[in-house]
């Protein structure tokens, strides 16, 4: 299964991307078209995750699956906390803030996950869309939580910025198509179908490439990777998904979708909760959580964790 | 024929999420208007960087505000508290104006 | 049919960019993508108008449309300079800016209608693109001359900047793609109809996310909207709209074309014109022009004055 | 070893479809070139406004030239007529240039 | 020949965008976007070129081309050398320059031609993208030979920039795509496909169109050009092309090949030779290199050249 | 209450293609940090220009450092002998700035 991921085009354009920013290449995605790209990908996720919920209907899966990934989402910041406080030996503020990032979850991880499972025959259920979007958010309370408690005077910045986490483009992109999906519904999608539907593997290919290209930069630019934090990166998305994947296959989710749950708690965040994070704790170092989250963790989970937590769900199911 | 008068002008590098922050801080000390201008990348003690939209987080602005001597001694003093938090990067430099009864 | 229109991917990623720019979500499409877009919308219009063209010959229903196209934006000018001094209280210069706007045309207006008429069996001619070509630049030398014959000395940047009017982009955009449409035909233009047809519509989707956002945005940030001044911006379409309807009824356009002449006249220009006003008139308040046409005419015509024409037509037809 | 001289740093923050019109007044008084940045959004007493693209008359740019005293200011009495209409935010800096025969 | 070229949408958007700069318009295509179309048609050119010789295999054919290639970039340089030192009055530094240009090759011509010709059921072979790629950096070690050998001290800048010219962008995005596609087969580009292959016309029309402004405007601001340089500007393509088509007929090449050879040696550099350039060489003048390749021979190769050294191919071959 | 000295504002204008080796240089005098601003468009002798992204080679960049008087006397110097060669615009003036230890 791993041979498979790694002949996938949209893995190995990833792969280009990654070789090519460790070469130091000039190689470079606009950063208009990058984002473009991603709102594309959003938009069409959310499109045809509303889609598919339109026709299935709001079913008891949906709602256990997004219980757990609520809970998940609120719960993982803690065991992050603990192993980056002890064994990561970071400030409880920088713990703080990366525990957020594990907990929270990546969209292009999930989606890329979709991509690959589908093509092995092992398409999650539409509703995952939803689950990833209530994702995003509870772990950054429970982030900012565990920063402040140990936190001196917060210089008077502080406060959670609400507004901004549940108005954050991410969020209101995700729901907003996943609502226009579920009103359009399968007859409504059609006649946008060839642009959201047809091209998407191809754009998540020069996405991914990008990808590559930033999560190489961010490990070779940073100064602030300590080895701890390097074998925490690897760990923490390991054990965020054996238990995703796990609850997901308890709570009774067929094999595709426990697997996706698993992707999603072993994803860190690092488009919402990064801007989150630089507006409720500035103090907090965006090097550390920038460079776990994008520069180790995501490639980690792209090129290893998808295949695993495919085979975990499958073994356990 | 035309008035020229002495005003500062205030650059301060910030991280793009942090500037609606810096923005309400001057219309707190009342300066008339300021402009955000993109930065592509950059280096320092923390390592370098490019902008990518990606992750917005690590985008950095400069904020270009031209004020009086007095605005901008009262924005200096707004910004003190968190010019280390917020890691800015501020300077002040005097330029001529006209029409130097708006700022 | 108004639900129609309101169920349509098209008009609900409008809408979900209104709501998110209302709510101060961070949510912004790259500016480079957006043109992008809009260039792509531009160039797609341009040549299926040019193919349809090629195969239908130049008939006495496109020149009928094309003179009644000329005339309106000549003249529909007179009708909001008039309102906009007298009710709207504004300067003549102000008044004579605001009028070449709404006697003008708004490209995305036009190419929404095309697409949910379309979508709804009620497809206008493909000539309405010419038409909609000749309509962008009559309205502002009329503006100006209103502008002017009440204007104070001007400073000496005045005079009308023909050359820049001329040959402004969207005008060379739709019109070059049109003739590129007619030169290649419908053979010619299968190679590269994927790209211009098949993925027209999700385009649109984008784009209009982006024109909501665009149009709330400047709603909020607008200083310069008095209760008058909204009036306008609404009595203004509906007057036009349905000015423009009843012309292109009499003379003799099946019911969709009258409807497409109809929403042309009824939409206000945010591209060509308010670049020529900066242009030629430096001292009219590009707040005022930009709010009225950008932030509520446009809204209200994608949302209303699509189904209100369309259904003006099909009833006076 | 090297010489510096004091020119001229002047600035011009102006709508982007006006622009030509400056360069061409900079053109006009003999200043040997000019730079154009990009400006993405600002704030002023007319509102607050963000670069869009889509409707480009409400793009700004900053317009950075430098030259010497003369020419310098030889460009305010061009400028000045139009700064009020045109909106214009002008203002004029000291710096050291090296090779400064050329400005 | 030439008409079917000539009304072909592609070449018609670059003259409508050439006529466009000419005309002074304000129309342009932001930068973001066109880099964003120029990383799609190299990754689209290359993943297919893999796909296609993943099927066929590596022939002696496409060792043949390959070996011709890469002595026409080498030797090339020689003669634009010589003609561009005597008949065109440069200093060697200039001339050397201008010379790696014309021995590296233009991506988007090559990509034109191959467009153009399979159109007319003349399409070239797959490996011809790996000829390509092959040819586009010898040229710059010999145009820096020949710079070099007449050069005073170089300021201590010198050295040829190794790195960066071998992994220049354009080079890495081509190549790593070609690995992609050769890895993937033609089951794993499957899905890809509707983005890489079927939109790729129209992508490549909105790109010409670009180009064709790019051209222009930099012809209209250059003032570097005199009448010497125009002259080699259209006998540089003229000659090389003539070579290159024949030495592909000479080697075995079918007819199509033969002339995607010749239109090879006839392009011009402008994006991964420049770069070199600039940073090799900074005392070259960028104001002659790019005029030249980009202002003259681009134009020139994309509206006479395909259709020439096509028939050229056809008539020898 | 805040302390502000007195320290230099640089800017140079180069070719993108050429800004790593100025930026080579920034490091090797120790200046602490620098950032890059897109610049648009501009002009000069050597004709006008627009940024396009086609062809990089085109493109121009504004570096921007902030440093003391002495490193930024030991950047003139580094960058004395490919002034010309790599057509740089080099301007400095005087900026007050916070913290100014940090340069
Ligand atoms: N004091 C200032 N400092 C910097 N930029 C300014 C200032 N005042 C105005 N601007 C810019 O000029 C634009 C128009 O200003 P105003 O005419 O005051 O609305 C604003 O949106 C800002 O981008
Ligand atoms: N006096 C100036 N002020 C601002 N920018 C300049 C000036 N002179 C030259 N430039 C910039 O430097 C580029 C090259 O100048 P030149 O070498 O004179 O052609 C121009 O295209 C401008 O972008
Ligand atoms: N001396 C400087 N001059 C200009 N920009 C600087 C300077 N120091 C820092 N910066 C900018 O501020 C960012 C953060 O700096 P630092 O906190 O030192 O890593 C850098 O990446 C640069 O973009
Ligand atoms: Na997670
Ligand atoms: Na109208
Ligand atoms: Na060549």
């Amino acid at each position: 299964m791993i041979i498979d991921t790694l002949t996938s085009p949209v893995i190995l354009f990833f792969v280009l991307g990654f070789v090519a920013a460790l070469l130091k290449s000039d190689l470079t995605i606009p950063e208009a078209f990058a984002k473009a790209m991603s709102i594309y990908l959003m938009a069409a996720i959310g499109l045809k995750g509303g889609v598919e919920v339109a026709s299935s209907g709001i079913t008891p899966d949906l709602i256990a699956a997004a219980m757990a990934g609520l809970a998940l989402s609120f719960l993982l910041p803690f065991i992050a906390f603990a192993l980056l406080t002890q064994f990561g030996k970071l400030s409880k503020i920088d713990a703080g803030a990366v525990a957020a990032h594990y907990g929270s979850v990546s969209v292009v991880t999930f989606v890329t996950a979709k991509e690959i499972l589908t093509g092995q025959g092992l398409g999650p259920a539409g509703y995952m869309v939803a689950v990833l979007a209530l994702m995003e958010t509870p772990a950054i309370i429970t982030g900012l939580m565990l920063a402040r408690r140990g936190a001196k005077a917060d210089n008077g910045n502080g406060g959670t910025p609400w507004h901004e986490v549940l108005t954050n483009a991410s969020v209101m992109l995700l729901v907003g198509a996943f609502i226009i999906g579920m009103v359009a519904g399968k007859d409504g999608f059609a006649p946008v179908k060839p642009l959201f539907d047809t091209g998407f593997r191809g754009v998540l290919c020069l996405f991914l490439l990008d990808m590559g290209l930033i999560a190489a930069r961010r490990l070779i630019q940073s100064r602030k990777i300590t080895v701890r934090l390097v074998t925490l990166a690897i760990a923490l998305p390991l054990i965020n998904g054996a238990i995703g994947t796990a609850l997901g296959t308890f709570i009774g989710l067929d094999a595709a979708s426990a697997a996706a749950l698993g992707i999603l708690a072993a994803s860190a965040s690092y488009i919402a909760v990064p801007a989150a994070m630089r507006l409720a704790l500035p103090e907090a170092d965006p090097g550390i959580y920038l460079s776990m989250s994008l520069g180790i963790t995501f490639p980690f989970n792209i090129i290893f964790g998808i295949s695993l937590f495919a085979a975990l769900a499958q073994a356990i199911g | 024929m035309f008035q020229t008068v002495t005003r500062k002008r205030i650059e301060i590098l910030v991280d793009t999420p942090l500037a609606p922050r810096i923005i309400a801080k001057i219309k707190a000390v009342d300066i008339s208007g300021w402009s955000l201008i993109h930065v592509d990348s950059g280096g320092g003690r923390a390592g370098e960087w490019q902008h990518d939209d990606v992750t917005g987080a690590a985008a950095k602005t400069i904020i270009l505000a031209i004020a009086s001597d007095t605005k901008a001694n009262a924005l200096v003093g707004e910004l003190a508290p968190v010019l280390d938090s917020y890691r800015l990067l501020l300077t002040i430099g005097d330029v001529q104006v006209v029409r130097g009864e708006r700022f």
